[in-house]
């Protein structure tokens, strides 16, 4: 920053550190999820809709159900975070705050990167804590909820920043919804496998170590990853 | 002529008021009713041949699963009157109720469980009955949420009035899933009043709670319905102001004290 | 008394199931107390406002 | 102070088929305020939105304090800030909270300026209501005094008029004046001349749309 | 419309009928569609990704995921209605459009009846003529897809209909998703099992016939009164 | 024609806290404009709105032709157009296909009219391009002819001259005038001054915000 030439004298008060931006960024959204209390809810009541909606289309038997338990599970939480996906990024373009942080001068991966951990505390994270109970009421056996809980807490995080990237690269398209889902659905396979696999191994009481280590290994990875090419592509949607 | 008794009955002071004396005239025998209706069912009904005492869960469970049922009606009747008539008070009486619906539900899915673990061996099970009660159960958040998403008390009114008037197709649904699905859960029993399947010394003490049920339900509908009709009463208090009758605030200031 | 208590065996579903029910009664009351306490202070602050502007 | 802070030399922009900015050029000092006027679809908010970068011009250059503004885009816009046709506001959140999370990532600021800048755009009474309940000409005056809050020197300005009243219009005349004196510098579109002083205005036609 | 009051003069023209102005809308809607010729594509992708999903996530065997077909393909088309039911108004909406339309003196029901159309030509039509391939994909065997093709061609129907309604409650609300979800899903559910049963029995051979009529009494029920409670539920949520 | 056309009596609205309209009364003849003036905030927006029927007052009457608007809601719309403040466009269809659907569930209007419209409001040479691509003026000239075509007697516009360069100001003084004449009725909230001729100009100006 051009510090070596004469100031205006209008520049008044220091930068914040990027962590305070991100603090900030973090806050600003979790007030406005808060400021609907029921929008917090709504992931969680989606999981739990279409964890009902299996039974009743395919048969009622919990010894049948438990076979088919981790694909509902994962289809659900897949679907969950997608849906809220849509508004990660799409509300802030549309009303112009997006363009104008996109101008603030701050570097917009950290920005970025805090508005996806804002959607993972308000979408995955409840989702994680919500998908033991859902797997009770598909008769899976109570020794296997520590694992799937560990397996959708991890696969989340993962989820939720392939989803970044998918919103930001939709940004520029109305109606990105199913466009969205598209983009995203074929990078989510890899976490869908393994988390899959953690969850059918946990149900069948067996060893889900290797799986789990796998999906954390994305998760490190998309942590590093996402949040650049999200901001790579917000920055070329905004122009 | 008519009309004008029937607005002036329903309108928010009138109703403030006389649902402030009603109270106490369900609220007692509600309370009465509940403790006979208690003792009745745990102590004096003897144990069933085949169920042993864990039929005793009925006296909770049958008539919190009729006040989830009953409770969406009126539910659905009134924001259907609302919505004709224009009326605030018969929104305000939906919102009262759908909280009290929507917690009855939940009593409803929670003792049947306690019921179902002893019975069928498992806690839950895919039944259409026990799956679209869990359905009410949504579709009474899906109308709190609703009003609570609107900021504007009117057009929340309104808009979760349509929502109750079309999901009162579950009701029936719910009712009959016994019927039309080959269900574990029991089927009608009491409902058949022309044959009860129950000896009296069990029928007795459960009609007692439903009738028990019922009126605590309206005992508690009574309280919410005055605070709904406040949260309303902006609107009639300036009324009252623009026909330059008593100076409104005032008048309403004492019925807040009362 | 243990004998009723007991419940024949089925203390562990039947007496949870009675409680749950008069818990969700009883919070029916707290709760509609709570709402009319509020709308009353809510009413009485509206007042308030209205005589001062 | 009077050497040249802001300049744009010979832009070209297209948008779809058609030449929007044909070689326009302009030079602005601080302590000066460029006044862009011109029919509509003349180009007036392509060339603000070409200056902040938002759009890259297929030619010509822009020049910050004598340096291209692309070599250091982030240093370049914290320095300045851009307000467009609509007020970038959260429906949702109050003035005051938009406020502080539109101006907080860009610096700190005491509390006291903040009831400063709201007070100055008359805000005071509705400044904590969420901004879905105020009137056009209200979030206007949210957004401008965001302005006031950033603190920067280089004002780009999309009709910033829009939605006032006649009180507005004048404030807006003010804020602009109070800017130069203090070495800022602006670029505004318009379609009402601006209420600034005489002394700091400079004048930018663009053609027929 | 007071034609006994003088007329200003100005009023110049005459009114289309209903039919026209129902036309009109479904031309209007299948235009905005087409514009953006990915959009088409879009819910069929979702569809087929879900139908994925499931092999990948539970097993890969032809054998058993033959019996979880009917409810993977019924809780695909749900979703993929609901997916782009979130739009059906909202776009119009935002930008001022449907207002216009509420303002025009023309009765809603029949604009609103045009707008659901065009969402079944859009989203239904298309599903239920993916979903025979997406179940021979499960390996369903080929004489089901007849009762495949006819079962969710009559249930799309209800389910854009009553999607219309959810639709139009949550005009109102900022990201209505999950919401709209939660309030759709409940209602959707008789639906849902009449035309899983029929998928079934169709998959096992038997006739399918009666839950097949109910699907089909659904539709016209739903064809009847949608209209009315959606527009109901428009007025309201402009006024 | 004199009679009066339209008329507001003792108009209350409530918006959340608010008492935003406290007896507003007006009245409108056939020839008439009646321009709403007022500061930000004082209910420009809202009483048009409470006009055209898309909020309720809790209190007063609107008056059509001497007959509460309420009896006959969508015989009322059907003799009036409603423009807020942001242009109702669709951004994906360009500006002929907007006034095409937007128009066309009202009337039937020959393409010569639709020609005549776009000509009239200067929109020859873009009215065949997506919406999103114009510029704001532009947009604002499509929601124009869309209120010429529309052929009704009552305008109910919301600064209908906002993003307009000063001759788009001047056209719309024109429009308003010859609507006028031709036995018209219009209310319009504005900031600056319309261009109208002084005979048939009302104005009504409401309190502060
Ligand atoms: C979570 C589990 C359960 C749920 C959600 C549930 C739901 C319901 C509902 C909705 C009703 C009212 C039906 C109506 O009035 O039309 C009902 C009534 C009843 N339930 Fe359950 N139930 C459950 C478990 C059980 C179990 C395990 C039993 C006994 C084995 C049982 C026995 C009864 C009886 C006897 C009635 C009264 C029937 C009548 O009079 O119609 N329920 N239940
Ligand atoms: N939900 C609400 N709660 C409280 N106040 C509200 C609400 N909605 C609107 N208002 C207030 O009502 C007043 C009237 O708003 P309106 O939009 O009619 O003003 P206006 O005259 O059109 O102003 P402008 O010139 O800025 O367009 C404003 O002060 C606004 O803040
Ligand atoms: N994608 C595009 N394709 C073709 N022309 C475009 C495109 N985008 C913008 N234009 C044209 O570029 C011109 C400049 O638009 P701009 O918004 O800069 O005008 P403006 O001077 O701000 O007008 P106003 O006074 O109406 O705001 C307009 O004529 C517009 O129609
Ligand atoms: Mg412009
Ligand atoms: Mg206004």
């Amino acid at each position: 920053m051009q510090a070596a030439l004469p100031s205006t004298g209008l520049e008044r008060g220091s930068a914040p550190s990027a962590l305070a931006v991100a603090r900030l960024m973090l806050e600003r959204d979790l007030r406005l999820a808060f400021r609907k209390a029921s929008q917090l809810v709504q992931p969680l009541a989606f999981f739990a809709m279409v964890t009902t909606l299996f039974p009743l289309a395919i048969t009622p038997e919990l010894s049948r159900l438990r076979h088919i338990a981790s694909g509902v599970l994962w289809a659900a939480a897949l679907l969950a975070s997608l849906l809220a996906l849509e508004f990660l990024f799409r509300d802030d373009a549309q009303d112009g705050t997006l363009e104008q942080y996109a101008l603030s001068g701050r570097a917009l991966t950290g920005l970025l990167s805090a508005k996806t951990a804002a959607h993972w505390l308000l979408t995955g994270l409840p989702l994680a804590l919500v998908a033991p109970i859902a797997a009770v009421a598909l008769g899976v056996p109570g020794r296997a909820l520590p694992g799937i809980l560990a397996s959708v807490t991890l696969g989340t995080v993962t989820l939720s920043l392939l989803g970044a990237i998918g919103a930001a690269l939709t940004l520029g398209v109305r109606r990105a919804g199913a466009l969205l889902s598209l983009l995203t659905l074929p990078l989510a396979i890899p976490v869908l496998i393994f988390g899959a696999h953690a969850t059918q191994l946990a149900i069948r009481g067996k060893p889900y170590g290797a799986p789990l280590t796998l999906l954390a290994a994305l998760a490190v990875f998309g942590m590093t990853l996402a949040p650049l090419a999200a901001a790579a592509a917000v920055r070329i949607n905004l122009e | 002529m008519a009309w004008t008794w029937f607005h002036r009955l329903a309108s928010p002071p009138h109703v403030y008021r006389i649902a402030g004396r009603l109270t106490p005239w369900f609220a007692w025998p509600a309370a009465i009713l509940l403790i006979a209706g208690l003792i009745g069912g745990l102590w004096l009904a003897p144990p069933d041949y085949q169920q042993g005492d864990a039929y005793r869960i009925m006296y909770v469970h049958a008539p919190s699963a009729w006040l989830s049922l009953m409770v969406y009606t009126v539910m659905a009747v009134a924001g259907g009157i609302g919505l004709i008539w224009r009326m605030k008070v018969a929104h305000a009486v939906a919102a009262a109720a759908a909280p009290i619906g929507a917690s009855f539900t939940l009593a409803t899915l929670v003792t049947g469980s306690l019921w179902g673990k002893p019975m069928w061996g498992t806690y839950w099970q895919w039944d259409p009955r026990l799956t679209s009660e869990l359905l009410l159960f949504f579709l009474y958040l899906g109308y709190m949420g609703l009003r609570a998403a609107f900021e504007d008390l009117q057009r929340a009114d309104r808009v979760s009035a349509v929502l109750a008037v079309v999901g009162v197709i579950n009701v029936p649904i719910i009712h009959y899933s016994v019927v039309w699905w080959n269900s574990l859960h029991q089927g009608p029993s009491v409902m058949y009043l022309g044959k009860p399947t129950m000896p009296p010394s069990m029928l007795v003490p459960l009609l007692i709670m439903f009738l028990g049920f019922t009126l605590f339900f309206g005992a508690v509908l009574l309280m919410r319905l005055r605070a709904e009709v406040l949260n309303r009463e902006r609107a009639a208090r300036w009324v009252s102001e623009a026909i330059g009758g008593v100076p409104s605030g005032r008048w309403v200031g004492e019925e807040i004290g009362a | 008394m243990m004998r009723f208590l007991d419940m024949g065996g089925y203390y562990p579903w039947v007496w949870p199931a009675y409680a749950v029910t008069l818990g969700v009664m009883g919070l029916n009351i707290y709760w509609a107390k709570r709402l009319l306490a509020r709308a009353r202070r809510a009413a009485q602050r509206r007042l308030e406002m209205q005589e001062e502007s | 102070m009077s050497e040249a802070m802001l300049q744009g030399e010979n832009l070209h922009l297209w948008r779809g088929e058609r030449h929007v900015l044909r070689g326009v050029g302009f030079t602005v000092k601080s302590g000066e305020c460029l006044q862009l006027t011109g029919p509509n679809g003349a180009g007036k908010t392509s060339l603000l939105r070409t200056v902040c970068g938002l759009s890259f011009p297929e030619g010509g250059q822009i020049r910050w304090r004598g340096e291209d503004v692309r070599r250091d885009l982030p240093g370049f816009h914290s320095q300045m800030a851009y307000l467009g046709h609509e007020p970038p506001l959260k429906m949702e959140l109050t003035g005051r909270e938009n406020l502080h999370y539109w101006v907080g990532v860009r610096r700190r600021y005491a509390r006291a300026e903040l009831d400063g800048a709201i007070e100055r755009v008359g805000g005071q009474r509705w400044s904590d209501r969420p901004v879905r309940t105020l009137s056009a000409g209200q979030k206007r005056r949210v957004a401008l005094a965001g302005l006031l809050l950033m603190a920067v020197p280089l004002w780009l300005l999309d009709e910033p008029t829009t939605n006032l009243d006649v009180e507005g219009q004048r404030l807006v005349g003010t804020l602009i004046d109070e800017h130069l004196a203090a070495g800022g510098l602006a670029m505004a579109a318009v379609h009402h001349p601006l209420a600034v002083s005489e002394r700091g205005l400079r004048r930018l036609e663009l053609g027929g749309g």
